[in-house]
């Protein structure tokens, strides 16, 4: 039964995938990657179109990073193929070299050229332009990382956050058609990251260049791309757009890897399922069928889902005591232990402060449909 | 014909395909098709030692090979080489660490004064030890009227402090090299975790420079094993010397046999090596950290100065002091032409010298490339198999290309371009130990971004790998170039006619037992050399 | 007697520098002084030296050489002559490996044993017998090579330490002599002491030979790289006596006039023997003639009287005594002793190392 | 007067700090640090007080490897004096090595011992220990990081997060007074990096430990420390408790670093201000004294300050336009062209969901007074 409710959750989504009809520039099917006795990724299958934005977000060491150098021609599958533009590029454990597949890479540990200048390293790829048009674009990207005044210095020079801006600018410079980015922003400050972000998209829209960016960074994932991947343990756990992954999460993994998600137990029956907060009414659940009447369901929700009210000292009312809080500038994240035993989390605005231990009544603030998964 | 070509390529292709390392870093089928032809061409002149050999009979080749006193020069051979390369370390590796890691004052001072000893011909030196120590040398007159006897230099211990004395250099100049290429943030790394300077040298550095160390002990080894003169000075009996002996009365099928057991003794110092897993897998070396030097020697500096002083002293200042004494002592005497130093002699030395280099440079490329980025088995035999040459003694080689050149190949006989040949495959290990070091730190992902940045991997071998090997590459042909500058052997049976060197010069004087005319060349001999250490750290300085 | 005065060189062509006078061949020196006249074959009754030769020269007298052939190179203009150096077995060896492909035309050797080998390996062509009438025979025991200059076995000793009469005139007696016992020096690497105890072979026999090297062994003999460090060791005190070619000694004492420093000799025996520097024709030259001209030319009385006041060699005609204080080759009493048997090495060798003196 | 004002404002700010009471553990004074011409750290005074978690926080570049490296000992200070534990361990150029500080260091680049496995890496520190103790130490803190099963790998063949976390448990395992941490997390997803968050403070909370973090990441900084010092430039621009800091930033540097800031000017008069936005009572302002009265002041607004509604169709009312909209998953941001010019950016739950080019009304919905800095 497990089985065929996934699958009905999974139908549900897949309709909602853009049906695009620009062209696919980057396909891989069934790829695997084998270390040794180690599994890095296991059976990929992922279409990129033309000029889309795509994040691959996930765990550590879940396989994002072999499946880029997979893709840059840097390592082969083991099994499976890889085409760039209609041209496998790989297959069954063979290819094309990687400056032949037209694709630019950011490493995650940047693979400065420590004997070339910082211009010379953003230069490296386009050494066959034209001299002037060279080291205009060389200006012009630093200039756009902001490091227009270090052309000469050596990457040792550098902090890690420049040298994984000039990093971004080498691979940059070429207008690749296909630009993997592993972790671009990682060693950045957040007014940067945006920065870097805006002009990354922007190149890679204005010049049409499709991308495969790389991040652990979730908000990041969902506000810079067309479609997210997010994987788990050398799968892919769910493709689609950012709402789309963030609202409808195919599997929990996927919904607690977005964020903060909770999940209150409950029974379905007679379009109410009662829970740690209280009766929830159906109505508020996505796309339940008949079938799942009497099951018992576990309902997602995300810190800005519940609002927690503390109570009169008595302790008698209320449905949870405060067990942690975390400010996070904005806002104060509090944990909450139901009674039900569950814990939840609440997000509140920064101005409101309780204490660790008060008792708390956790209401239901969301103004959206709740994601929901059959109880394991 | 077209069969057997597509034979050639089939090999390479099946080479390739062993060599091809499971990082899919693969060599290009050129580059394992030049490294296995340098191979082939440097083993090849050992065919005429089996040649050779053959002629000797079967049951005399082991009554030889099994008499006692031959199996008591090959023990004491045993020893000398596990002596003199135990010394060598114990000097070569402190010495790189006080001028790369401390702030031992006047570094590049220090550097070139250090490396000096390797062009002195350990053969002189070893005569200037006499001289200077013997039992009736200098030393013992100068102290006997104060009734102080000194211990006789002669015999083990004396073979092996002079020969250590002039080869130690290989050691302190591949460590160097190592260390210079160190990611100092690990030693950084480890003293955050309370490791002193000593401690984590030991468990950090050391662990990483063995493939310099290992290669620098190597050389060492060798040319404990090959070297006639030092031992023979000394007063101590060596394999080497049996066969010299058995070169100088015309016994070359005896002396062939014996050679074939110097190879297997290479072939097992080699083996040992390969088991104590001297020269592991490489490691992406990063940036280096900081360039303030990492280790402040405070009150130990005098005492460090002290050590490099005396070294010094032994290595550079005895020999040429020795020999103006005997410049000086040895009165009008004849005085020829023959026998007139020129200018030229200096010129030619350098001249094949440097082409020497820079061809061995190439040659080391190909194999080091391959052997490093390769873990197979075959990479592994490439790079070994260079070691043969350098383990033979200097005229078994000659003579083999004697044998080759006169023969099959007269248009090059008693020309540079031969001569040349003789030193690529006597100094082709030391051009590939440091290469290959230097290779094992290229970051394999600095060569992927190469690749995605749309360079083959010939262009990115140009732009990325070959500047960043560049300092391992001269390191190793400035070795050569040392080393080519003091080479006797081959150089006086395969030089062309007229063509004079400083150590033919040198060996002519010698020969003639007018010692102290050696002094003057001996000295232009270390000054040429000197020059060409301070281009090579020059070189150096500006990659760190 | 028979000696033109001034006018050594020149020859028939008149071209030659008349610069070129006896003088030049003659050393000088102490040693040197009061030579008697000489006599025979005299360069100006040689044809010309024409051409251009390659000269396999080995040996230590390598240099000395050089200025010999400077000579003749300013004698005779149109003689381009190219000496190639080496040791002289190595050189040996390498004619033997290059065969009939050998660019050498000449090869002069240091030691018989090096030109017999050459020779047994056919590598040495037939000399005419006008080129080496001049020279006993028994320094040219076959028609393949002729000596060129002699050198005698010799003991060399420390005037300080012993006296002439403590010194065996028996070479056999040496290691029970009492005065040498530690005092004594050789250099068993060096191809003329081989040359010396293969003689020993030869006249006394295997066993003998080996009791002679063991009893040197026991007692205590010092070991030297060659003979010019031995009687340099010698000259120093650090030994009292050795066993070395005899121009060594007369080395040591030409650059440092006050050491106390004498030669002895045995007699009869190997200790007497007396080795020759030699040179050989290279088979398959093609430039036979001009060899045998240029080998003639080592034998005139000018080339003679070089070897003798400037190597301090003995000489090889009868026209040419050696310097002063040296006994003549008759006063030495040789053994006799075929010197092309002296290439017959290996066996000495494995004698050699069997004692342990190799 | 914009002096007399700042420096009013700073005296504030000032008294908030809280006068603890335990003893110093690290003091900085006056520490500057220059590579050749660069000056990488300027005039730098710094305490940090025994068991506490200080964090810097700045934009990339500005000097905070260089203050930890300076701290380690790694590098000396060009001019200053660095005291541990009332130990001067540094003064103008000359100090104690890095071993003899008792200091451990999490580095930005890991710089982990390739020639050791990834558990000899970690017991690296702790070589003196009892082996049985050690090596429990080790699978403890592999378990920690969650790599329980990677000990006998190579740090060669590990993910980028993996090996962060190598190089996390490896400075953790001597135990050291002062820990100092340079972008610990910035290669792990956000469980994890909450995860190791939790798990690096308990441990620093229950061995007394000290430490100095440094990191790029806003949330991070406010989340987990005691204390934030926020680096501009090579100088320190403020240091305070992680509220302190966010609800009155000193400067508008520190106010826009630590959030998404928009500034709103104004003329203050008779204790109202005229913004943007519409009039502003000064009662919303922090501590404004009366001398302002007059003086052109910006106020300090964060997206969760603000709440833009559509308004209708003719656009005739509403005070700006939508011009820019960013999903983060549980939210929009959204940015509004206000009327007046100025750019702000508003909050707004993932289910509102407005378009660009729409008209807004934009109000104030903080429940907290609001910083403001005298206009430029
Ligand atoms: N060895 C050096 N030589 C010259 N300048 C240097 C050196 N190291 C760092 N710098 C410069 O000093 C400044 C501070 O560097 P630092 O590494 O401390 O920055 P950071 O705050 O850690 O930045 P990031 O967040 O990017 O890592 C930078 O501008 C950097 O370029
Ligand atoms: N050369 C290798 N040999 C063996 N295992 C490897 C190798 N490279 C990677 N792996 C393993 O494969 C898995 C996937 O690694 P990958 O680098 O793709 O992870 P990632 O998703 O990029 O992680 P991170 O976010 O930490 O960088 C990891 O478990 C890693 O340990
Ligand atoms: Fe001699
Ligand atoms: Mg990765
Ligand atoms: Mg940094």
């Amino acid at each position: 039964m497990h089985n065929d409710s996934v699958a009905a959750v999974r139908r549900e989504y897949e309709v909602e995938e853009p049906a695009s009809d620009t062209a696919t520039m980057l396909q891989l099917d069934g790829v695997t990657k084998r270390y040794g006795p180690e599994t890095a990724v296991e059976d990929i299958d992922l279409t990129v179109r033309d000029g889309e934005f795509l994040t691959l977000l996930g765990p550590s060491g879940c396989g994002k990073t072999t499946t880029l150098r997979m893709i840059a021609g840097l390592e082969m599958p083991t099994n499976g193929r890889v085409s760039v533009d209609d041209d496998v590029v790989a297959a069954d454990g063979d290819g094309v070299a990687p400056e032949e597949r037209d694709v630019g890479m950011v490493f995650q540990e940047f693979a400065l050229f420590p004997h070339l200048t910082v211009a010379e390293n953003v230069g490296f790829g386009i050494d066959d332009w034209d001299a002037d048009e060279r080291e205009q674009r060389v200006t012009d990207l630093l200039e756009l990382v902001g490091l227009g005044d270090f052309a000469d210095r050596s990457p040792d020079n550098l902090s890690g956050g420049q040298r994984q801006r000039v990093a971004l600018a080498r691979s940059l410079a070429p207008e690749p058609d296909v630009l993997l980015l592993d972790e671009p922003f990682a060693n950045l400050d957040v007014r940067l990251r945006e920065r870097m972000r805006e002009e990354v998209r922007r190149i890679i829209k204005e010049t049409d260049v499709t991308a495969v960016s790389v991040t652990h960074d979730q908000e990041e994932a969902l506000s810079i791309s067309d479609r997210v991947a997010v994987m788990s343990n050398g799968h892919i756990e769910q493709v689609g757009r950012p709402e789309t992954v963030f609202e409808h999460p195919k599997s929990r993994f996927v919904a607690d890897f977005l964020g903060q998600a909770s999940f209150l137990g409950g029974r379905l029956a007679r379009n109410k399922i009662e829970t740690g907060i209280g009766t929830l009414s159906a109505d508020m659940l996505q796309g339940l069928s008949d079938e799942y009447d009497g099951a018992r369901l576990d309902v997602l929700v995300r810190p800005d889902d519940l609002r927690a009210t503390p109570c009169d000292e008595e302790m008698q009312t209320g449905n949870g005591t405060l067990v942690g809080r975390q400010y996070t500038g904005p806002s104060f994240v509090y944990g909450v232990e139901l009674d039900s035993g569950e814990v939840v989390h609440c997000e509140h605005n920064h101005a409101t402060n309780h204490e660790l231990g008060e008792r708390v009544t956790v209401d239901l603030v969301a103004d959206h449909k709740l994601a929901w998964y059959p109880a394991e | 014909m077209e069969r057997g070509d597509s034979g050639v390529w089939r090999l390479i292709d099946g080479l390739r395909e062993a060599l091809d390392s499971p990082t899919g870093d693969d060599s290009h089928p050129v580059v394992v098709a030049a490294a296995v032809l340098v191979a082939v061409a440097v083993v090849s002149p050992l065919l005429w030692i089996f040649l050779r050999a053959a002629d000797v009979g079967l049951a005399e080749a082991w009554s030889i090979l099994v008499a006692p006193s031959t199996i008591e020069v090959f023990v004491n051979s045993l020893a000398l080489v596990a002596s003199v390369t135990l010394v060598s370390v114990v000097l070569g590796v402190p010495l790189a660490v006080l001028t790369v890691l401390t702030d031992l004052p006047f570094r590049r001072f220090w550097t070139i004064v250090l490396s000096l000893p390797l062009v002195v011909p350990s053969y002189l030196g070893a005569f200037a030890f006499v001289s200077a120590f013997g039992p009736h040398g200098t030393l013992a007159e100068l102290l006997s009227p104060l009734g102080i006897t000194i211990p006789t230099i002669y015999g083990f211990e004396g073979a092996t402090l002079v020969l250590a004395l002039f080869v130690y250099p290989y050691v302190f100049l591949t460590t160097r090299a190592s260390l210079v290429s160190f990611d100092a943030r690990q030693l950084e790394a480890a003293q955050t975790l309370n490791h002193g300077f000593r401690s984590a040298f030991r468990r950090v550095v050391l662990p990483q420079i063995a493939p310099g160390m290992t290669a620098g002990a190597l050389l060492v080894a060798f040319y404990a094993l090959s070297d006639f003169g030092t031992p023979a000075i000394m007063h101590f009996d060596t394999f080497t010397r049996v066969i010299y002996v058995q070169y100088n009365n015309f016994g070359r099928g005896t002396a062939s046999l014996l050679s074939i057991q110097l190879l297997g003794v290479t072939a097992l110092v080699l083996l040992l090596e390969s088991r104590l897993g001297g020269d592991g897998a490489g490691y992406g070396g990063g940036v280096a950290g900081s360039d303030t030097p990492v280790a402040s020697l405070g009150w130990l500096t005098v005492p460090a100065l002290a050590f490099c002083a005396l070294v010094a002293t032994l290595t550079l200042v005895v020999p040429v002091a020795i020999f103006g004494m005997w410049l000086l002592r040895s009165g009008p005497g004849y005085v020829g032409g023959g026998f007139a130093f020129e200018w030229a002699f200096a010129m030619n030395s350098v001249y094949v010298a440097a082409i020497a280099a820079v061809v061995t440079g190439l040659a080391a490329l190909p194999i080091a490339y391959v052997s490093a980025r390769s873990g197979s088995r075959v990479a592994r035999l490439l790079e070994r198999s260079t070691y043969v040459g350098y383990a033979v003694p200097g005229i078994v080689l000659a003579l083999s290309l004697v044998f080759l050149g006169a023969n099959y190949l007269p248009w090059l006989y008693q020309t540079l371009p031969l001569l040349v040949f003789a030193y690529v495959v006597r100094f082709l290990p030391q051009a590939v130990g440091a290469t290959r070091s230097s290779v094992l730190q290229v970051d394999a992902d600095l060569l992927g971004a190469a690749r995605t940045l749309g360079e083959s991997p010939s262009g990115a071998f140009r732009r990325v790998t070959l500047p960043l090997i560049a300092p391992g590459l001269v390191a190793g042909a400035a070795l050569v170039f040392l080393t080519t500058m003091k080479e006797l052997p081959a150089t006086l049976i395969l030089h062309p006619t007229g063509f004079t060197t400083l150590v033919t010069y040198i060996w002519r004087v010698q020969e003639a037992g007018y010692y102290g005319r050696a002094a003057l060349p001996a000295l232009v001999l270390v000054v040429v050399s000197a020059l060409s250490m301070i281009l090579l750290l020059r070189q150096e300085g500006t990659n760190a | 007697n028979g000696l033109p005065g001034g006018s050594g060189g020149g020859g028939e062509s008149g071209e030659g520098s008349s610069a070129v006078t006896m003088s030049s061949f003659r050393g000088s020196g102490p040693l040197v002084e009061g030579r008697p006249s000489l006599s025979g074959t005299s360069i100006s009754d040689l044809p010309d030296l024409s051409g251009s030769l390659t000269v396999y020269l080995g040996g230590g007298e390598g240099g000395l050489y050089r200025d010999l052939l400077t000579l003749f190179s300013d004698i005779y203009p149109d003689f381009d002559v190219r000496p190639r150096e080496g040791g002289t077995a190595q050189l040996a060896n390498t004619i033997v490996e290059e065969g009939d492909n050998s660019p050498a035309d000449v090869f002069w050797a240091v030691d018989a044993g090096s030109l017999g080998s050459v020779a047994e390996a056919d590598m040495a062509a037939t000399l005419s017998s006008s080129v080496v009438e001049d020279v006993p025979d028994e320094f040219h025991p076959t028609d393949q090579w002729v000596g060129t200059a002699g050198r005698a076995r010799s003991v060399p000793y420390n005037t300080n330490a012993l006296s002439a009469d403590q010194i065996p005139d028996t070479v056999m007696d040496f290691p029970d002599t009492p005065a040498l016992e530690g005092a004594m020096g050789w250099g068993p690497t060096y191809g003329a002491f081989q040359s010396f105890v293969t003689a020993m072979r030869l006249i006394e026999g295997e066993s003998a030979t080996r009791e002679w090297l063991q009893g040197m062994l026991d007692s205590g003999v010092s070991e030297y790289p060659d003979e010019f460090l031995t009687s340099n060791a010698v000259a120093n005190g650090e030994i009292s006596a050795g066993f070395a070619n005899h121009y060594y000694a007369l080395r040591v004492r030409s650059a440092r006039s006050n050491a106390p420093l004498d030669l002895a000799f045995t007699s009869g025996d190997a200790g007497a023997l007396i080795n020759v520097a030699g040179a050989a024709v290279v088979q398959g030259t093609d430039q036979q003639e001009l060899a045998e001209n240029f080998i003639h030319h080592l034998l005139t009385v000018e080339a003679q009287e070089f070897f003798a006041t400037r190597t301090f060699a003995y000489p090889m005609i009868p026209g040419v005594p050696p310097v002063g204080g040296l006994p003549s080759i008759d006063e030495l009493n040789p053994p006799s002793l075929d010197l092309q048997e002296l290439s017959n090495v290996q066996p000495t060798l494995d004698l050699m190392r069997d004692v342990g003196v190799l």
